[in-house]
């Protein structure tokens, strides 16, 4: 016979002493990279609070999501049942969130700032929002609020007259899952508003880094713009380096080229003339930052990964102390409603950041944040030399658009 | 006539192995086909137990046509073989191996096969305790093995494959005798064989093989009288 | 010249050589009879150490060589042909006799045991392309003979050499035993031919269960009636 | 008193044929009510696994153990058939039992496929063939997007609806007795002996009157059904999928399994199951480490007891003079080496 | 297609296939002389790889020296290797060697890539380039080291092929493949002949990683992708062809690269796996196996 029994009785809730933070990030397979960042930054954003709000001690739980959504909803699923984690805490992937918002709404699990960002999130929370409203808040926009940079930052140098391409097509690629399709299909929507044809969409496996065939067929296509993003720092600097190997002609677009830092060391110059959407370290906090990580962990941080998931680490603090403020004790369930009655509702912010100068959400853009010059913009920029020069907007552009000789 | 072939032929790559053979093995009849080595005494033999399909010609199993039947339906038509490189189940005790033919070997199962397996493996006189893993048998014994495992299967003809391979005289003179009470338990019988003495002994009639050709064909007797088999096959010098 | 003196063999737990003892002269020719299963390859390999021996000791040339690893024993002057042949298939004649004078480093030895060596077969001489595989069975017998020879050994130690061959194979491989004894290389060899074996051989030991249970000069064993029964066929 | 012990013999024959020994209904017994008894659901949640990835091994066994193939590409059908459940139910909106059974007779189909695909090959060749067309699967559900959101991964509505595991565990229960009864039937009949001859030399099998083909389709189109059913419960159970179920990387562990649990028993891949997973677990903390042990674990396995852990079972009770375990299951000593042989030349 | 492109695809197919065949050799000796299908074949492309890294970055050796650093660690690890782990279980049992075996490489390859993983962490490490610059070819360029490393390739494959078939150590490897009794009667050592082809199969999964050092940064799960590839050429061209395995290597790349062209990444692996499926349905021994010879052996 089997024991039925009906609803689960409703978890005892006892104050939490220890705060357990449950992160979600690719620890290991093609993005692990990504991973170590997150990793990095968020334990120096806690340490800098000796790892304690009020009387709590937090601890970590780090859930490797392996770049796999069945996996990371295994890990996620594993934490809360066998570790009990008190909150979940980001995600770098799309297809991760999407699976990991499933989890979260089977136990009830409050989720803070997962990068998980494309339309398919939107979609999933906007499907049933009474069921996944746990899913508090995407640290990053979908793609079509950004990605109007990379056509207006073309377009205005062809308006200016520095740059008359042979004609107005683009071809995409993109990593074949959430983000790279959900990129693209934003991208090839603006930028044939814009009046460009958009000639061939090209999907990239997930950690491949042989690119010849790819790019012999891009160049075939004698196209004067190529444009597109994938996850993980390997395969997109390999195309990058491998575009000048077979003498790619064309301008690229490569959304995350300077996600981790080092990707300098991958590409060499085969990066000049590359144009990439993302934040850069450009306050004194931010670059004291940037060379406390560097001496602290060895490594060049990203701007996009280590310092925004700092800026969302400060967040999240601001929220854990605002609940027991609130509620008295930093439950599970007190942080949902706080997430929900506060953060969602933009009473929440974070403001000042590294990178951005206010991270905020309203019940209008909810789950993304709030986009505009005050709040969350990312600047586009033309790398030569591994340095990136802002082309888009004009409120923070430093240089025009530079044309390889075509 | 128990079995006719017709001008069959079988080739490896450019090497003709089986040339228009045609042969009649009449009911009740222990059949001989020698040959040098090479000659293709086994490939006809594969042929006819439908290991492969001859490229010509044509195969008659009691009036029927068997030309390019699959091994297991050749079976279960009655026609049995033995291999000259022996085929065993290592991992099966010899009970087991022997119930593998009176359990598949016939269309309709026997009643009771592992009994019939035993009563096959007395009757070849197999030395060894039943429940011996066949991997643990030498190539005699499992020549043994393999009759065994043949007659289980309740066939009415027997293909045999160098049986009496590296049998010394003594060994020789039972098989004679296990082999003649095979035919006469009504079992016709071909034998490709080495080793002349036993062909002599047992054959009704002999067949002669050499380069893929049937070079001769009669009673033992003519056979070796036949000047062509003499040089082709036996050597001048050749004592019984 | 080979001392075997007392050995015991076993396949797992199976034990096959029960107390073996025999020896073999330089330049003479030694025939080891016996009915099937009687435990004669097992004797030949542990001679070659291709069976651990439990119990006992193998000479060669007045050198202990029991548990001698296989490879030495051709150094030493031993030559084996197995009943199974184990040629190299995928190799062609000449690929296969070289391997054979494998442990003989000096070019010019090599030279001369190839022209002795197709002295003696000329059938090798004609196929020296020919891949291995692809031989009639009597030609294999041939080329592991032939191999063996290759590394100019001592004693050569045959194994039921002419276990499925032609009437006519049969006879050129006891001819080739007889030429090479009158070449003074010394000859192990088991057979079932018994006839033919006792013609060529100049001494016989006989093995049932496992153990000898007779020896003798072939003239002596031609004569002796359990031989006659037994072996020979006749009654 | 008589009569009863006479019945009571009789029962335990009657049972045996089912293959089960009362060690194994021991074990059985302990399972059952195991739930009952411990409630905790990490534990649940962990024999779900074992004894998910044990019926997986088993059914494995059936092919590898007996005609001597190893699907390398099982992973693939345990795939199929979590697809074909799971997009059943999202797309068609059909019941989750039913899905379970559709995706069983689905990878049964594909395994039909796969048995005729593998008729003319033997040994590494085999095995080859089945990773091919499995890693072709696998890129088809990778790369089908429009239908299985490729490697992004397929939402998949849960058996139940509850966060508590009892009613998965005691349907992957009765899953896996199910699996090993109707294994252990086959393997006992004549269709069993028909297998092993098959696997162990195929030109005697035909020539000793069994249909090769015939067999060989029967063996993989079970094997592959059983893995479909079991795909099914695992979409239901974890809610997501994505194309990496169907990685070699699974088939390995489940290879592992049931060669760890002892070649050609059947049971020893359930044992395994239920010893390892819970172990591997167990060490998690540990990372990489973690994995580090399992290759050296399993490199100390193979190279000193190659036999699995039947093999030590075997040991264990030759040595008490004892079986449990009826004859036809033993590892067979000695005779292995011919077969070895024989499979490396092909 | 017009030709430029053709030539295009054609030459960067066969530029890959040239490292799979170099890949594809190692495991083809390894699998035909001790009977060891080799599923760690990867892992050693993956220590080629990082050895070549550390060379060349962390102690400034050239190219060539860095590459042939590759060539040495991966020859003495895999002979250590052979000596302490298949040795041993060659010792211990004979049965169901090929699958004991086989599993044994499962466990090499998962414990050296979490090895890797635990020393040398997650974090690729790749160079740009070992020799600067492209080679243009009218409208086609292609990078230095591609063409280098093909030349590399195909040399090393050219050496191997002449060892194997011309020197007398070769023709004992060769022996042992076919018949390890006959050749220990002839006087070939086994173990030596073991260990040293063992090694020398992880010397060309090495060398090949080490090329490739430019074009897929050393990582520790990297070995996979090449493992199946080496797989696809091998029952392609059949077991144990050193020259064919060439050809093998050609045609897969060049499948793959056409069916790229033609139907996009991803779906490039279907239609490459269908064609090598049909392929075997039809010459079940792989394209390249010697007729005849072996089935006599038998
Ligand atoms: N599968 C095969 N592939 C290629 N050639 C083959 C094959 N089988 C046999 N042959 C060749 O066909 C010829 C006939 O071989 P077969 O085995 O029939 O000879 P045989 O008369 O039985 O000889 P023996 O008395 O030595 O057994 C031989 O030359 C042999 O090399
Ligand atoms: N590999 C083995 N494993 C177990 N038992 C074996 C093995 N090889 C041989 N035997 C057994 O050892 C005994 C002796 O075998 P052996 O091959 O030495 O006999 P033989 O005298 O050479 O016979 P034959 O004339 O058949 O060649 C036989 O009973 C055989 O069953
Ligand atoms: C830009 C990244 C944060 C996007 C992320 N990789 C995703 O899949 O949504
Ligand atoms: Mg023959
Ligand atoms: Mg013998």
């Amino acid at each position: 016979g089997t024991k039925q029994t009906s609803d689960p009785a409703p978890q005892a809730v006892e104050p939490n002493s220890i705060i357990k933070i449950g992160v979600i990030s690719p620890f290991t397979g093609p993005a692990a990279r990504t991973g170590q960042e997150f990793k990095d930054s968020i334990t120096m954003a806690f340490s800098e609070i000796n790892n304690k709000v009020g009387e709590h001690p937090i601890e970590f739980k780090w859930i490797d999501s392996e770049s796999d959504a069945e996996k990371a909803a295994r890990a996620y699923e594993s934490a809360i049942v066998n570790d009990k984690i008190t909150v979940g805490f980001m995600d770098w992937h799309s297809w991760v969130s999407v699976s990991c918002m499933e989890v979260a709404a089977k136990y009830k699990m409050p989720h803070f700032f997962s990068y998980g960002a494309t339309d398919v999130v939107n979609q999933k929370y906007k499907s049933d929002p009474g069921k996944y409203e746990y899913w508090l808040g995407k640290a990053w926009p979908t793609p079509e609020k950004l990605s109007i940079g990379y056509v207006k930052a073309v377009e205005e140098a062809i308006n200016k007259g520095l740059w008359k391409p042979a004609n107005k097509k683009v071809a995409l690629f993109g990593v074949d899952n959430d983000w790279g399709r959900g990129f693209c299909a934003a991208l090839a929507e603006q930028y044939k508003a814009a009046g460009w044809e958009v000639v061939s969409t090209e999907w990239v496996g997930l950690g491949e880094t042989d690119f010849y065939p790819l790019l012999n067929k891009l160049k075939g296509l004698n196209v004067s713009m190529v444009a597109g993003t994938m996850s993980d720092p390997s395969s997109v600097s390999s195309l990058i380096k491998q575009s000048k190997e077979v003498g790619l002609k064309s301008i690229i677009a490569s959304d995350g080229l300077g996600w981790v830092g080092e990707w300098y060391k991958l590409t060499g110059d085969a990066s000049d003339y590359v144009i990439d959407q993302i934040p850069q370290w450009t306050t004194p906090e931010a670059k004291k930052f940037q060379a406390d990580f560097k001496a602290k962990y060895g490594y060049e941080p990203g701007a996009a990964v280590a310092g925004m998931s700092y800026d969302y680490s400060k967040f999240m603090i601001k929220v854990l102390e605002a609940t027991e403020k609130d509620y008295g004790s930093i439950t599970t369930e007190n942080l949902f409603k706080e997430g929900k009655e506060k953060v969602m509702t933009g009473q929440l912010t974070y403001t000042d950041g590294l990178l951005m100068k206010e991270y905020k959400y309203t019940p209008e853009t909810f789950p993304d944040p709030v986009i505009d010059q005050d709040h969350y913009m990312f600047p586009v920029v033309q790398y030569f030399g591994g340095k990136g020069s802002v082309v888009w907007p004009d409120a923070y552009k430093n240089a025009d658009l530079k044309i390889p000789n075509q | 006539m128990i079995l006719e072939t017709i001008g069959v032929c079988k080739r490896f790559g450019g090497l003709k192995a089986v040339n228009e053979v045609s042969l009649q093995v009449e009911e009740g009849q222990i059949y001989g086909l020698i040959g040098p080595n090479g000659a293709g005494k086994t490939t006809l033999l594969n042929t006819i137990a439908g290991v492969h399909p001859p490229e010509a010609g044509k195969v008659f199993f009691k009036g029927q046509d068997i030309t390019g039947l699959r091994a297991d339906k050749i079976c279960h038509i009655g026609m049995a073989r033995t291999f000259q490189i022996v085929h065993s189940f290592p991992n099966m005790s010899v009970l087991e191996n022997v119930m593998v033919g009176s359990v598949f070997g016939s269309r309709r199962p026997v009643d009771k096969p592992a009994k019939k397996a035993a009563e096959m493996l007395n009757f070849v006189e197999f030395p060894l305790s039943h429940d011996t893993l066949a991997g643990n048998l030498n190539t005699i014994q499992l020549k043994r093995l393999e009759l065994a495992r043949a007659l289980a299967t309740n066939c009415k003809l027997l293909l045999l494959d160098e049986v009496a391979a590296g049998l010394t005289p003594g060994e020789l003179i039972d098989l004679t005798i296990l082999i003649r009470k095979i035919r006469d338990n009504g079992t016709s019988i071909i034998m490709v064989e080495h080793l002349m003495k036993l062909i002599m002994d047992v054959c009704d009639k002999i067949a002669v093989l050499c380069f893929g050709e049937k070079i001769a064909e009669g009673t033992p007797q003519e056979t070796i009288e036949n000047q062509k088999v003499l040089e082709a096959y036996l050597g001048t010098k050749y004592v019984l | 010249m080979l001392e075997i003196s007392g050995i015991d063999a076993s396949y797992d737990n199976l034990q096959v050589l029960w107390d073996v003892s025999m020896n073999v002269g330089i330049g003479e020719v030694v025939a080891v009879l016996g009915p099937n299963g009687a435990g004669k390859t097992t004797m030949l390999k542990s001679i070659m150490n291709l069976v651990s021996v439990n119990k006992g000791k193998i000479h060669f040339l007045g050198q202990d060589i029991t548990g001698k690893p296989i490879h030495e024993l051709t150094k030493v002057g031993l030559a084996f042909v197995p009943e199974e042949r184990n040629l190299f298939p995928a190799m062609t004649v000449m690929e296969n006799l070289m391997l054979g004078a494998y442990t003989i480093r000096d070019k010019k030895t090599i030279k001369e045991t190839f022209s002795r060596v197709f002295d003696l077969f000329p059938r090798l001489a004609e196929r020296k392309k020919q891949y291995a595989g692809t031989m009639s069975g009597g030609e294999r017998q041939m080329l592991a003979i032939a191999r063996g020879l290759m590394s100019n050994p001592k004693m050569l130690i045959l194994d039921e050499p002419s276990m499925g061959l032609a009437p006519q194979n049969v006879l050129a491989v006891f001819e080739t035993i007889k030429r090479l004894s009158s070449e003074k290389v010394t000859v192990l060899i088991v057979e079932q031919n018994v006839n033919t074996t006792l013609t060529v051989a100049d001494r016989a030991y006989v093995m049932e269960q496992g153990r000898i249970v007779m020896e003798g000069s072939s003239s002596q064993l031609q004569g002796d009636d359990h031989i006659r029964k037994m072996y020979m066929g006749i009654v | 008193m008589e009569k009863a012990e006479r019945g009571f013999r009789k029962g335990m024959r009657f049972l045996r044929k089912f293959g089960l020994t009362p060690f194994g209904m021991a074990m059985l017994f302990a399972l059952a009510v195991f739930p009952l008894v411990i409630q905790d659901e990490v534990i649940t949640r962990l024999l779900i696994s074992a004894l998910m990835l044990g019926a997986l091994a088993m059914a494995f066994d059936f092919t590898a153990g007996f005609i001597n193939i190893n699907n390398f590409g099982y992973a693939a059908f345990w795939g199929v058939g979590a697809y074909t459940s799971a997009l059943l139910a999202v797309k068609l909106g059909v019941s989750p039992w039913l899905g379970m059974l559709a995706g069983g007779v689905f990878a049964g189909l594909l395994g039909l496929g796969l048995g005729f695909l593998t008729l003319r090959l033997a040994g590494i060749f085999a095995s080859c063939m089945t990773w091919f067309v499995a890693l072709a699967m696998f890129a088809v559900t990778a790369n089908w997007v429009e239908l299985t959101r490729g490697t992004s991964g397929l939402s998949v509505p849960p058996l139940f609806h509850t966060t508590e595991n009892i009613g998965y565990y005691y349907t992957i229960f009765v899953m896996t007795i199910l699996t090993y009864v109707g294994l252990r039937v086959i393997i006992n009949s004549h269709i069993g002996t028909a297998f092993r001859a098959i696997g162990q030399d195929i030109q005697a099998a035909q020539a000793s009157g069994i249909n090769v083909t015939k067999y060989k389709i029967m063996n993989f189109t079970i094997s592959c059904a059983i893995a479909g059913v079991l795909g099914g419960f695992y979409a239901h159970f974890v809610g997501i999928i994505t194309p990496t179920v169907m990685n070699t990387s699974h088939t390995v562990e489940i290879m592992v399994l049931s060669y760890v649990g002892g070649r050609g028993t059947i049971w020893g891949g359930l044992v395994a199951g239920l010893i390892m997973i819970p172990g591997m677990e167990y060490l998690k903390g540990l990372l990489e480490l973690r994995l580090l042990i399992y290759g050296v674990l399993m490199i100390m396995v193979m190279i000193f007891f190659p036999n699995g852990l039947a093999g030590l079972y075997n040991k264990f009770f030759n040595l008490l003079g004892e079986s449990f375990f009826e004859k036809g299951q033993r590892v067979k000593k000695g005779g292995e080496e011919r077969g070895g042989r024989a499979e490396m030349k092909n | 297609m017009d030709p430029i492109q053709l030539f295009n695809i054609v030459l960067t197919g066969l530029l890959r296939g040239g490292l799979y065949a170099l890949m594809a050799v190692g495991l083809s000796v390894v699998f035909g002389v001790m009977n060891i299908p080799n599923f760690a074949h990867g892992e050693f492309y993956m220590l080629g790889a990082y050895f070549s890294y550390f060379a060349y970055t962390n102690f400034h050796f050239g190219p060539v020296s860095s590459i042939l650093c590759a060539a040495l660690g991966t020859l003495i690890i895999g002979a250590v290797m052979e000596k302490t782990l298949f040795y041993p279980l060659r010792k211990r049992s004979k049965k169901n060697w090929i699958m004991n075996t086989f599993l044994l490489t499962l466990g090499i390859s998962i414990v050296l890539q979490n090895g890797a993983k635990m020393l040398w962490g997650n974090t690729y490490r790749g160079i740009t380039q070992y020799w600067p610059g492209n080679i243009s070819i009218d409208s086609f360029k292609i990078s230095n080291d591609r063409v280098v490393g093909f030349s590399i390739a195909m040399l090393t494959i050219a050496v191997f092929w002449l060892f194997l078939n011309k020197t007398r150590m070769g023709r004992a490897i060769r022996a042992v493949s076919q018949d390890e009794t006959g050749a220990s009667i002839v006087g070939v050592n086994l173990n030596v002949i073991h260990t040293l082809t063992f090694a020398l199969s992880c010397l060309l999964a090495g060398l090949a990683g080490a090329i490739l050092l430019s074009i897929s940064p050393a990582y520790p799960f990297m070995g996979l992708q090449p493992l199946y590839k080496s797989w696809f050429v091998l029952i392609l061209v059949g077991m144990g062809n050193v020259g064919a395995s060439i050809y093998g290597g050609l045609i897969v790349g060049l499948l793959e690269t056409f069916s790229y062209m033609k139907f996009g990444a991803g779906w490039q692996d279907v239609v490459s796996l269908a064609i090598i499926i049909l392929i075997l349905i039809f010459k079940p021994r792989g394209l390249f196996a010697k007729k005849g010879v072996k089935s006599i052996s038998e």
